[in-house]
């Protein structure tokens, strides 16, 4: 190889290099970075040599770098000549040989082609692949790169970062000739300084200030050091950026030395990237050989030279002190500054130190200029930044954004939002430096200041998406726990203080602790950040803080209530199935008990936790679907239809007056105090159960003419049979409960009153009113809510609907009166906005609507109802929606569009949801939230009046039947503590001995499923839909639980 | 006190210490170089440690301070002083893997492996464990920048990805049967 | 050449001193006492302890008086509620870091750490007590070194290396586990490079390094001895 | 607070410690006759009343929390007391009883009661109440108003404390120390 010394050499290589990037013949470009690899690259990349080989063809075949979209990988890229530059995607060595077969005739595989790329801005130079392929998107047309611009990562995925010829190719080194030719040193410290170029290792101070410090120095051997010990968990930009365009960051450190006067330069590199170690000690090699590094830089006479470190291992190293203790031989234990490194450095010689990332940037901005640089970015933080995209997100990934794009756009544009059905919550930027970003900020655009005015910080880019299922408090422990053990352990604070907070933290995941230690942690947390010797631990006690600051109520829910919602801290849960559930019922013991045949045990354990098995059993959204452990095997336990299956064995049967007394011997003595239910729906009845297990004397006051509240009145019969209610009412009953029927609180029976002749009241009246859209035409005849025409046909007094009905909305109550309709002889056709992954219906029922024959229109609004002049309803107008900007709960606002639409209809019903009485609400004179729901304290349910509870839709707005019932539950448990002042709900479900139920290892079989009537049979009467499991199949399905309940 | 650097006294074999000297010869005078020493006789090491004897040798050679050395050794995650292993199975616990379940993996792999609990002593947050047969030695990373791929083990420099309990315990089996042959 | 004199505010006051003093230096000059554990006359300064946190204002870091040069006009605020409420802190965990049961302890009444938590009106701790299980190494003749006392000041680490030259001493580990250590974590009688002289154990502020033989109380640490064989040698360099 | 001039109920109690404190006590000297005219003793090692009284005004601690008694005592003494002074160090610290923290129970008994055993060996199991796993001082158990370390604690810091206490004055505890 011989140096390059003059641009005659210089185009040469450049000739070369694209030769072999666009060759004559075609070219296959294997993604090869470490995640790559992760996904089988490496197979790829030897099927594809192994088929050219085996066939002699003319295809070229190289080993890219990566091209940013890990979710995707691995990536091929393919190239025929005059054709665009073609990426597939999801590759795997099995399709390497029809991939040949079909380019070497030209052809691209359709199902494995994700997009094109016709020219390529590698910012140093413009690459033109071609035109053609008109079905294939251009690569700026995928959601995951719209609005990406590559300034660093310009060269990442497309060239091979083990040839430097390819690099010289797309514009290589170009900047460090034009800079060397130039030969105006300060001149490219005044551009790097107008470009407002700040570090992009996340503290973001002016580059060009830096390298002036250097320049100045006089001391005739200083140092420049790349710092490559990327330690931030989340992030690893670096270690991509070095695998695929190692000689970029040559570049920019070469044209610093010459700029900066200096000959000595070493980059720090982490251990544990071994191949950007590889790659980047091949790019320094190559350079030596073309005379790019050593004793004549491109033969202009000037002298620059890189060592490559290996870092060994610690996160502290990060901080620029501790870095150079490492590298001269010592533990990375920071020093205070000053001295700055920029006065005393390595060996207290003149050092500058950049992070990887802000290398990069300098051959752009050094052959573009400052105004170019400055186009793009925001005011204070120009240019762009790479993210690394990962966590509870669908498309992970790294992508380069413009500084100060909101949060959101990463989110949920770049990032396709959550996985499956979980909403995310938070992002965590900036590692165990940053904090959390709660879902309310993801307006927030991101650029340095902004992110630290909410106590987060830009960091090197990591960015993590937590969702649903992240506890708040596990991910400050979590945090806390990684910096306490990188923690150097030189100064104080930061050594034992962070051992102190991870100590209070560890006890909140394990339900010790209290609100002292809440604020003493607090304390802790600021005394830290203020006080700590370097970075790391100044910058230690962020996600702490943060967490503090915006879920406190995550934090409350461990210290007062000892739960952890999202089912992470373990100790505080029986089972993640335990967790999810409203009422919290000991699935494990009745899966446990059951499968022993069990029977009557097993109903005893479900009575106890849930005294409306049967009708949850139909009904209930099953959160512990979503939770269970067994869903990452195959299919989660199907819990729900086993204590249905529970539920209907006994309560059915001629076991249930026996059953009935042995639950009734569980209560506890008469306690003499007299306690009031008002509401007989859900969580009244499951109120006014314990209550009077517990010994209290219970009436319920209900408005209507029997008990069930939405149970009894607005669930259809198909979906739960209302003898199978009347029997739970009827266990209920025999508890001891007395109903008052047709006595509505406030008008027939006032709270004064049942102030003085009670001891305790839960107020549980559910939430009855429909809510009304205001649209032109709802005052014609047959527009009618969805609860009044459910309840009239539960009643009996509503009989018919018209031939053709639309029903408006898309939960539960939508579809309950689409299927009733249509058993009513109607064409039904349900209207929504939005799409039908966003029903907040249970999905079961939604497919079971379409198999009736329901019509399910999406993206269509209710513009406005037509009539004729009697007054009937003749069609529903509707304006076509498409989905616009993301809201706040992640979901897409639909946005109308000109495209009006007519349904032909003759009668229209409205589902969009229920409120609260607000007449009831205001008069009853206790203190309410603006949407009418009664305020009450979070953990004991008081309502602002003493010896008032409430619970249920009252305070939570329009819920289902299982969080109803759960707080019913929470309620007498509560009211019981307050008029006993001892805990005794704990006694009503003992006596159940473990070993009765004993773990066995999990059998392998599939979920199953409850047998159905088939469609054409459903719509000709009220039967059962679902007709429920066989015995044979719920003692089955026992089987196939992990008892997370048993601990090691 | 038990010492497990007291239990190796004396020099190194003649072969070992032409190696370190070799090492110690090619990155004297350069940066970082005491950790480039360290890291190549550690590597060269067939359990993938270093013992007092090389400790000892190298602070010799190089002229630095016996207690430096062994402060250095012991600040790096990357460094051992005690034998590794057959297999190195290395769990990830970067935040994407956290959030992603990894510590599940980690309890269910030390289950499987039947190693009791970490000793408190070095925390068990940045653990090193090996079971008693010397097959395997478990370890944690503060993060691979495999994040992408989380939850992310690495068997054996082999990065697995996506991972979750069965399929790990799969992987290890097959590491076991490799043993056997 | 003459150094500079220049003038500073140390809480209010104009005191006048010269440049290349550190604030820790100018203020004892004017009569002022920063409280400080890691600092000790002779030997480089660290900025562990970070007990002499002064707020030089103007909203930014706090800064550590031991390493931070005086600058003309400059304000220190050394005694804000900030700053007390920080050192007591910073006690506490130190009290809790190891077993510090000054009452059975050798340096009872000459500790710099009991005395400093006396001095700032720490009666009480509210973390919790890690009771590490540590070791007392017994081995040699003269001294004694027991982990339940130490600091982690690294004032013997400083002494051994700077002054004496022996380098015995280092940290091994890192964190809450950082441990001191002799040579390669062996007892300290086998540790070759030990000469014996004492250094570390009169420059350590608390019992962890002690003469051997002495009972609860007696051990009274000749600081000075240390510092003035520190200044001979930067004399002589 | 104590309103000033009141009589008032005194107690102390005796943990796990080794009455070093109380000996402090006593070592008020002429100091106690000024406490006695203001407070009646109505708890304490030196007076023989079983149960701790209702309705204390003020009671000093002494010693850390070793056994499943302690604990339950100190709950009481702190559910009966308007003002509860943690004595000496082994209240306020740990102090010696918690030099035993860093070893398992059992392995301590081990050692003591077999391996040290002279005749006899085993250890006792009627008639000791149950140690906890660790000996900690009061505040990890009950809330504590006032904080008195020493070992002992200087009598005139102890008789300083009364003074304000009695005097309904919040305590101005002069400088003191551990040990």
């Amino acid at each position: 190889m011989t140096p390059i010394a003059d641009i005659g050499s210089f185009n040469a290589a450049r000739e070369a290099g694209m030769a072999k990037l666009q060759p004559a013949a075609p070219r296959i470009g294997v993604g090869m970075g470490t995640c790559g690899r992760g996904n089988g690259a490496e197979e790829v990349y030897r099927a594809f040599a192994e088929a050219i080989e085996a066939h002699g063809l003319d295809i070229r075949l190289a080993a890219v770098g990566c091209f940013g979209a890990c979710s995707e990988e691995p990536l091929v890229n393919v190239w025929i000549p005059g054709q665009p530059l073609v990426i597939l995607r999801h590759v795997h060595s099995a399709d390497a040989a029809r991939i040949l077969a079909d380019v070497h005739q030209g052809r691209i595989p359709p199902d494995l082609a994700w997009c094109k790329i016709e020219e390529w801005d590698h910012i140093t130079a413009r690459i033109r692949y071609g035109a053609g392929f008109p079905e294939l998107p251009q690569w700026s047309e995928i959601p995951f790169f719209h609005g990406q611009k590559k300034i660093v990562l310009r060269n990442c995925g497309l060239i091979s970062p083990d040839d430097i010829d390819e690099y010289i190719a797309v514009g290589g080194y170009q900047a460090l000739y034009k800079v060397l030719i130039d030969s105006r040193p300060e001149m490219v410290i005044e551009q790097v300084k107008a470009a407002k170029l700040r570090g992009r290792g996340g503290a973001g101070y002016a580059t060009g200030l830096k390298w002036e410090f250097l320049a100045k120095a006089k001391d005739p051997s200083k140092y420049i050091v790349c710092n490559a010990d990327e330690g931030d968990p989340g992030a690893y930009m670096n270690r991509n950026e070095i695998e695929s365009d190692p000689h970029s960051l040559l570049e920019g450190m070469i044209i610093c030395g010459y700029v900066t006067g200096t000959q000595q330069a070493i980059v720090y590199v982490r251990a544990e990237y071994p191949l950007a170690v590889h790659r980047l000690t091949r790019a320094v090699e190559q350079a030596r050989e073309y005379g790019i590094l050593g004793p004549s830089v491109l033969g202009r006479g000037v002298k620059f030279d890189i060592e490559l470190v290996e870092g060994a291992g610690a996160f502290v190293c990060g901080e620029e002190t501790a870095l150079i203790a490492s590298l001269e031989g010592f533990s990375g234990r920071p020093r205070p500054r000053p001295p700055f490194p920029a006065q005393k450095g390595l060996d207290g010689k003149p050092t500058n130190i950049n992070n990887v990332e802000t290398w990069y940037n300098i051959a752009p901005i050094a052959l573009k200029g400052p105004a170019w640089f400055t186009e793009t970015g925001s005011a204070r933080s120009a240019g762009t930044k790479v993210f690394s995209l990962v966590g509870k997100i669908r498309n992970t990934g790294l992508v380069e954004m413009p500084l100060g794009t909101p949060l959101k756009t990463f989110i949920y544009d770049i990032g396709g939002g959550g996985v499956g059905e979980c909403s995310i919550k938070a992002v965590q930027t900036g590692g165990p430096s940053g904090g959390c970003i709660p879902l309310e900020m993801f307006d927030t655009p991101v650029d340095y200041e902004t992110l630290a005015q909410l106590g987060s910080i830009m960091g090197s880019g990591g960015m993590v998406v937590m969702d649903e299922n992240n506890c708040m408090v596990d991910i400050a422990r979590y945090f806390i726990e990684f910096t306490h053990s990188e923690s150097c352990g030189k100064c104080v604070p930061c050594r034992v203080g962070l051992d102190k907070a991870l100590d209070v933290l560890n006890g909140f995941t394990k339900g010790a602790g209290n609100s002292a230690q809440l604020a003493l942690l607090d304390e802790l947390g600021r005394m830290i950040r203020d006080t700590s010797l370097c970075g790391l631990g100044q910058t230690a006690p962020n996600p702490v803080l943060t967490t503090l600051r915006h879920f406190r109520y995550e934090f409350d829910d461990h210290i007062i209530a000892r739960r952890c919602r999202a089912g992470v801290c373990d100790s505080l849960a029986l089972s993640p199935c335990e967790n999810s559930c409203p009422l919290h019922m000991n699935i494990p013991r009745f899966l446990g008990l059951l499968k022993r045949g069990r029977l009557e045990d097993a109903f005893e354990s479900v009575i106890l936790d849930n005294p409306l098995p049967a009708s949850t059993g139909r009904v209930c959204q099953h959160p512990c679907d979503m939770r269970c452990r067994r869903l990452t095997m195959d299919a989660a336990v199907n819990m729900r239809d086993v204590h249905r299956f529970i539920a209907d064995s006994i309560l059915l049967s001629d076991h249930f007056d026996a059953m009935v007394a042995r639950v009734a011997d569980r209560k506890l003595p008469p306690t003499g105090k007299k306690t009031a239910v008002a509401g007989a729906g859900p969580a009244g009845l499951t109120a006014a159960f314990y209550l009077a297990l517990l010994g209290h004397d219970v009436t319920v006051f209900e408005s209507k003419r029997e008990a069930g509240g939405m149970l009894r009145y607005a669930i259809p019969e198909y979906r739960l049979p209302k003898h199978v209610l009347e029997r739970e009412v009827e266990l209920i009953r025999r508890m001891g409960v007395k109903f008052e029927f047709g006595m509505p609180v406030s008008s027939a029976i006032s709270l004064h009153d049942l102030d003085e002749q009670f001891d305790a009241v839960f107020l549980s009246i559910g939430t009855w009113k429909e809510s009304w859209v205001h649209l032109p035409g709802t005052e014609l005849k047959n527009v009618i809510p969805a609860l009044l025409f459910l309840e009239g046909v539960a009643s009996g007094s509503v009989s018919q609907i018209g031939r053709r009905v639309a029903v408006i909305g898309g939960g539960n109550a939508a579809v309950d009166a689409a299927r009733t309709a249509l058993r009513m002889g109607a064409d039904a056709t349900i209207v929504y906005r939005r799409e039908r992954k966003e029903m907040p219906a249970i999905k079961e029922e939604v497919d079971a609507a379409e198999h009736e024959g329901v019509k399910l229109q999406f993206l269509s609004a209710p513009h406005r109802i037509v009539g004729d002049p009697k007054g009937n309803v003749r069609a529903l107008e509707i304006v076509k929606t498409r989905l616009g900007e993301y809201d706040l709960t992640g979901r897409r606002k639909p946005v109308p569009t000109a495209e009006v639409a007519r349904v032909e209809c003759d009668a229209v019903i409205l589902a969009v949801g229920e409120t609260i009485d607000l007449d009831f609400a205001r008069g009853s004179g206790l203190t309410l939230r603006e949407n009418g729901t009664f305020v009450v304290d979070r953990f004991t349910l008081e309502t602002s009046r003493p010896k008032f509870y409430a619970g249920g839709d009252v305070i939570t707005g329009a819920s289902n039947v299982s969080n109803a019932m759960g707080y019913g539950k929470k309620a007498a448990r509560r009211m019981d503590e307050a008029l006993m002042g001892v805990k005794r709900f704990q006694r009503l479900s003992g006596g159940f001995d473990a070993s009765e139920y004993e773990a066995e290892p999990a059998t392998e079989i599939a979920r199953q499923r409850p047998a159905e009537l088939a469609p054409a049979m459903r719509v000709k009467s009220d039967a059962e839909v679902v007709v429920g499991l066989t015995r044979g199949q719920a003692s089955a399905e026992c089987g196939r639980c992990l008892r997370c309940d048993v601990r090691a | 006190m038990t010492l497990p650097t007291a239990v190796t006294p004396g020099k190194p074999d003649p072969e070992k210490c032409a190696f370190i000297d070799g090492v110690i010869a090619r990155s004297t005078g350069r940066p970082g170089s005491l950790l480039g020493i360290l890291e190549a006789v550690q590597e060269n090491n067939p359990r993938k440690y270093l013992c007092s004897s090389e400790l000892r040798y190298i602070a010799a050679k190089t002229n630095t301070p016996l207690s430096q050395i062994f402060s250095v050794t012991t600040f790096y995650a990357l460094f051992n002083l005690e034998p590794q292993g057959d297999h190195t199975i290395y769990i990830c616990r970067g935040t994407a893997c956290h959030a992603r379940g990894s510590r599940n993996l980690l309890e269910s792999l030390r289950l499987d492996l039947g190693i009791k609990e970490a000793p408190d002593e070095g925390g068990a947050d940045k653990l090193t464990l090996t079971t008693p047969d010397g097959k395997f030695t478990i370890r944690t990373v503060a993060c691979f920048g495999q994040c992408a791929l989380a939850p992310v083990v690495e068997l054996d420099h082999r990065i697995c990805g996506h991972l979750n309990e069965r399929a790990l315990a799969r992987e290890v089996d097959a590491l076991r049967q490799e043993n056997h042959q | 050449m003459p150094q500079k004199r220049i003038s500073i505010r140390i809480d209010g006051e104009l005191v006048s001193t010269v440049e290349g003093k550190t604030i820790l230096e100018a203020a004892r000059d004017a009569g002022r006492r920063i409280p400080s554990l890691c600092h000790m006359d002779g030997l480089t300064d660290v900025g562990a302890c970070r007990l002499c946190l002064v707020d030089l204002g103007g909203g930014g870091r706090l800064a550590p008086a031991c390493t931070t040069p005086v600058q003309e006009g400059q304000a220190v605020i050394t005694n804000s509620p900030r700053l007390l409420a920080y050192r007591r802190v910073i006690l506490e965990l130190l009290l809790t870091e190891r077993n510090h049961i000054c009452s059975v302890c050798v340096a009872n009444g000459n500790c710099e750490l009991q005395a400093l938590a006396s001095a700032l009106g720490v009666t009480s701790v509210r973390f919790p007590y890690r009771y590490p299980n540590l070791p007392l190494d017994l081995s040699r003749d003269r001294f004694v070194l027991d982990q339940n006392r130490c600091i982690l000041c690294t004032r013997c680490v400083r002494v051994c290396a700077d002054v004496e030259g022996a380098h015995v001493w280092d940290v091994k580990g890192r964190g809450i586990y950082s441990r001191l250590i002799s040579d390669l974590d062996q007892p300290w009688a086998s540790a070759a490079s030990c000469t014996d002289c004492g250094k570390c154990v009169q420059s350590c502020p608390t019992g962890a390094l002690a003469e051997k033989g002495k009972a609860v109380e007696e051990m009274v640490k000749q600081t000075w001895q240390v510092t003035n064989a520190a200044e001979r040698k930067r004399a002589v360099l | 607070m104590i309103a000033a001039g009141e009589k008032i109920k005194l107690a102390t109690v005796w943990l796990d410690g080794c009455s070093g404190c109380h000996m402090s006590i006593l070592d008020l000297d002429e100091g106690i006759l000024s406490v006695a005219e203001r407070a009646d003793l109505v708890y304490s090692p030196l007076v023989d009343t079983v149960e701790f009284p209702e309705g204390v005004d003020v009671a000093l601690v002494e010693g850390a929390v070793s056994s499943l008694e302690d604990a339950s005592k100190l709950q009481s003494v702190r559910a009966r007391s308007r003002v509860l002074v943690a004595l000496g160090d082994c209240a306020v610290t740990g102090n010696v009883p918690a030099m035993r923290n860093r070893l398992p129970v059992k392995q301590i008994m081990q050692r003591l009661y077999i391996e040290g055993a002279d005749v006899n060996p085993g250890v006792p199991a009627s008639g000791v109440p149950p140690l906890l796993a660790q000996a900690r001082p009061l505040h990890e158990f009950v809330k504590v108003d006032f904080y008195l370390p020493g070992c002992p604690p200087d009598p005139k810091a102890i008789l300083s404390v009364l003074t304000d206490v009695l005097a309904g004055r919040a305590p101005k505890l002069p400088a003191v120390k551990f040990g």
